[in-house]
């Protein structure tokens, strides 16, 4: 019972399958793959954005949106009829076909990171040997996607905005790919499930994830605060600075397609929290042994909800960043604290998980820290500001 | 050290985050529908017309001297004259206006209008939900709409409307004595033709401006002394409507 | 010929030549990010999945943003400023027709593409980690120190220094 | 194998035409970019119909490619940038003078 429970949804698919004609069967377990994550993201989109609306008002004192349905609970519904029925204004000199093709290339980019993702037991829609290196191509596809929308509208602000935007994600991928290697060097595989699989099990009471390493710490906190910049969200949210680049790179973007902008943002965000999890907080196993018969897929969302909510706290909490301080912050700190990272967990393959292994990788990491972050120039006052125009 | 201040951050948003949950008081936000926040006294949105005693087509203080239509900045006021006198809130026979237009698109609240009017007649309303259906047609709002009692403007400026009560009371006291003087002097100008010529020098001017307006000093020096006090917010008994 | 390898070939072919031929230069590169990406689901065709997924890091993730921001910043206002086609355009481009003419002739008549697909060939990432990190682990540790290098030397290139330019030239465009 | 001997033809013709019609030096670059794709396309096609699947050496060389290809247009560019900066032109053709 416990164990269809857990495998629900794959013994579903296979049912489903089994009823239908041999020749259709192949593109059938892609629909059935790609149905049940679009359906379900989109709800935790929609649930998202209410929380999170809802959520920052508390934290700042307010109500938040309570006037649709009771406590305000279809506020994403009249969102999402608001943004069908709008006008999908084109300027006029626009470049039509990349001004088209770009929420199309956002969307799609999210969505593709969902298929190598383990969202529960034996759940995964393409289970690659190579799939976090998948993960990470596709995220830098939508760099792509974000210099179109910024471009083919000739506007300044969306251009300056785009031109932000891939900054700070070329500058945020390389901490939020090498604070993962860590990882992938313990689990010794690139396959998602691989690297959930290398992490059940308990040690006395805690569960062998990596977050309850040194390293497996101080990377899940450099992939969440990197994850959280390559998904433009706040603290590192300039790119779409509305103070001063009006929204950024979809400034020129009404209607349904800033919709799509919105949407795949939000997907982007909860990919990489996917993959944090995945990396870090043993994918879809039970954090207490005694739990173990909860379905892992409810475990995965748990855990999914849980990083959700402090991603809406930070973003309630932080104020956005100066463009200087971020590029500080990922090239002096960032980096620097990623590749220690590296070492110490390279350092704890030979220490072994004892108490050695702790002092040694766990001094290490806090010690780069503490230097690292008094020294990083954060904290200076800011030299006499000169200001170049564009030539 | 790096992220402490993150971490003191984050531990008051989420005392605020509790907090809103369990102490009212954290919740500045008024429910507007349902809550509002009284207005205060000295609230002003778009102006009135103030009429006294029931009916608003007889009671109307304004006597359509265009004033207020000139000096509006904006020009929103409309004013057309009526053709016959009409006797007046003080039983004079005055003009009344027949069109009495104000554009509310147009209106800033600038209180001008309020400011310069002789006869107290148009005043400012607190009432800020003016929002219409139609684009022109509904939001030129015409004298009957814009007509309202006395006692409403008892009603939202107390303070105020105590004291232009007691201005008009007194300028009608003045005026009745002075009427009663002229009335005696024409008897005494029938006795004594040397009196009268006398009478009649100091009576003239007068009648010529019995409504004097007086708008800074509410007091005229010929009233009783009951009605020269300056009105308190705690007095809002209206004194009895003068109809003509 | 399989249907999908059509789709890729299609879409390389067309990512390629409307490289050449677009006269917008973010088009030009856009389209050869096209070309990248088809190139990337050539390889995953042919089991080099490991291969595809770098190709689509590093082309299009690092090397076609880059080219991305410097056409941007050395354009200057003009667009399409360079005419298609002119009378000293013919020669290079008969002799890229031509070159192409006589690759594809040679592989036509090459008795290797007759060879049959070998399934085995699969690189799997074990695989290829040990084999970085045995056999080839002085070229892994030369490229590092070259990319490295480069990326220094790029920063350096890149950096504007105001000692070196010009100050005339320098003084409209910048306010201290 | 043929159709794939035919696109990295393809794509090493397109590369050079890019590099000899286009006069902007970031389209040579490109063009440069094309044709050592088309390279590493015929190691990985080799490697994939060639005699000996087991050794790895093929995709190894495109990885190394690869990344010098990356660290070639990098500085290529930032050179291209360091030029326009002092001769306000990335036309190749105007690039004919040896003090910079």
């Amino acid at each position: 019972m416990i164990e269809l429970a857990d495998q629900l949804f794959v013994v579903l698919k296979r049912e489903i399958l089994a009823l239908l004609p041999v020749a259709i069967q192949p593109l059938a377990s892609v629909f059935l793959s790609i149905g049940p994550i679009i359906t379900v993201f989109a709800t935790l989109f929609a649930v998202t954005t209410i929380l999170e609306r809802k959520g920052l008002g508390r934290l700042q004192n307010r109500f938040g949106p309570n006037r649709v349905g009771p406590f305000g609970v279809l506020q994403p519904l009249a969102d999402g009829i608001k943004a069908l029925i709008k006008e999908d204004v084109v300027p006029l000199r626009t470049d039509r076909v990349l001004h088209f093709i770009a929420p199309v290339i956002i969307m799609a980019a999210a969505l593709l990171a969902y298929s190598v993702l383990p969202f529960g037991r034996n759940m995964i829609a393409l289970d690659l040997d190579t799939g976090v290196l998948f993960f990470f191509a596709v995220g830098a596809s939508t760099e792509l996607a974000i210099f179109m929308a910024g471009w083919s509208c000739r506007n300044k602000y969306a251009m300056l905005g785009a031109m932000r935007a891939i900054a700070q994600m070329i500058s945020y991928e390389i901490p939020l790919i090498l604070s993962t290697v860590g990882v992938l060097m313990t689990a010794g595989t690139l396959s998602t499930v691989g690297i959930v699989e290398a992490q059940g099990g308990f040690t006395g009471l805690f569960p062998n994830w990596h977050v309850f390493t040194p390293w497996g710490f101080a990377g899940f906190v450099l992939f969440l605060i990197a994850a959280t910049a390559e998904a433009n969200r706040s603290p590192f949210d300039l790119p779409e600075g509305e103070s001063e680049l009006v929204a950024g790179y979809f400034t020129e973007y009404s209607g349904f397609k800033f919709a799509m902008f919105f949407f795949g943002e939000y997907l982007g965000l909860f990919a990489a929290h996917a993959l944090a999890i995945t990396l870090f907080l043993g994918g879809w196993h039970a954090p207490v042994a005694f739990l173990d018969w909860v379905p892992s897929y409810l475990w995965f969302f748990v855990k999914l909800l849980g990083l959700i909510v402090l991603s809406i706290w930070v973003r309630g909490t932080m104020p956005r960043l100066r463009s200087d301080q971020l590029m500080v912050f990922a090239w002096k700190f960032m980096l620097p604290m990623a590749l220690v990272n590296l070492l110490a967990a390279g350092l704890w393959r030979f220490t072994g998980a004892g108490p050695l292994g702790w002092l040694i990788c766990g001094s290490l990491v806090a010690i780069a820290y503490v230097w690292l972050g008094s020294h990083m120039a954060l904290g200076k006052p800011m030299p006499k500001r000169q200001y170049r125009f564009a030539e | 050290m790096l992220g402490t201040g993150l971490i003191k951050g984050m531990a008051e948003t989420a005392r605020n985050f509790a907090g809103s949950f369990f102490q009212e008081d954290r919740l500045t936000t008024v429910q507007y529908p349902e809550e509002r926040i009284p207005t205060k006294e000295a609230a002003r949105s778009f102006p009135f017309l103030v009429f006294d005693g029931d009916d608003a087509a007889k009671g109307l203080r304004c006597v359509s001297c265009q004033i207020c239509e000139k000096e509006c900045p904006p020009q929103c006021i409309y004013i057309v004259k009526d053709t016959t006198k009409k006797p007046d809130y003080m039983g004079k026979l005055q003009f009344q206006p027949k069109i009495f237009d104000i554009d509310v698109s147009v209106c800033m609240s600038c209180q001008i209008c309020v400011e310069v009017c002789p006869f107290d007649a148009i005043k400012m309303n607190v009432e800020y939900e003016m929002s219409r259906f139609g684009r022109f047609e509904d939001l030129l709002i015409h004298k009957q709409q814009l007509a309202k009692p006395n006692e409403y403007f008892h009603k939202i400026h107390p303070t105020d409307a105590a004291e232009v009560d007691a201005r008009l009371a007194a300028e009608k006291l003045k005026a009745e004595a002075k009427a009663k003087a002229d009335a005696e002097a024409k008897v005494k100008a029938a006795a004594a033709a040397a009196a009268a010529a006398a009478a009649a020098a100091t009576a003239t001017p007068a009648t010529g401006a019995a409504p004097k307006p007086k708008p800074a000093t509410p007091a005229a020096p010929a009233a009783p002394a009951s009605v020269d006090q300056p009105a308190k917010p705690a007095v809002t008994t209206p004194p009895a409507p003068s109809t003509p | 010929m399989n249907f999908d390898l059509a789709i890729l070939s299609l879409i390389i072919a067309a990512g390629s030549i409307g490289a050449i031929l677009f006269r917008d230069l973010v088009h030009s590169v856009l389209s050869l990010a096209v070309t990248f990406f088809g190139l990337a689901g050539v390889y995953l065709r042919l089991g080099a999945e490991f291969i595809a997924f770098s190709q689509v890091i590093v082309y299009v993730g690092a090397v076609a943003i880059l080219a991305l921001f410097v056409v941007i910043l050395t354009r200057k206002g003009e667009r399409a400023a360079e005419s298609r086609f002119s009378a000293d355009r013919l020669l290079p481009l008969a002799v890229c027709s031509m070159l192409f003419v006589g690759l594809a002739a040679a592989a036509w008549s090459s008795s290797i593409k007759s060879r049959p697909e070998l399934a085995s060939a699969t690189a799997s990432m074990r695989q290829l980690g040990r084999e970085l990190m045995s056999s080839y682990v002085v070229p892994l540790e030369v490229l590092g120190l070259l990319l490295t290098a480069c990326m220094i030397g790029a920063t350096i290139l890149a950096l504007n220094d105001d000692r070196e330019s010009n100050p005339d030239e320098d003084k409209p465009h910048s306010s201290h | 194998m043929l159709p794939y001997l035919l696109i990295s033809s393809l794509l090493f013709s397109s590369g050079l035409a890019a590099a000899l019609l286009r006069r902007n030096a970031v389209m040579v670059l490109i063009g440069i970019e094309l044709m050592l794709n088309a390279a590493n396309l015929n190691f990985i096609v080799f490697w994939k119909y060639g005699p000996g699947p087991a050794t790895l050496s093929p995709i190894l060389f495109v990885l190394f490619s690869i990344a010098i290809a990356a660290a070639e247009a990098g500085v290529g560019l930032a050179l291209i940038l360091a030029i326009h900066r002092h001769r306000q032109t990335t036309n190749v053709d105007e690039m004919d003078s040896l003090r910079g």
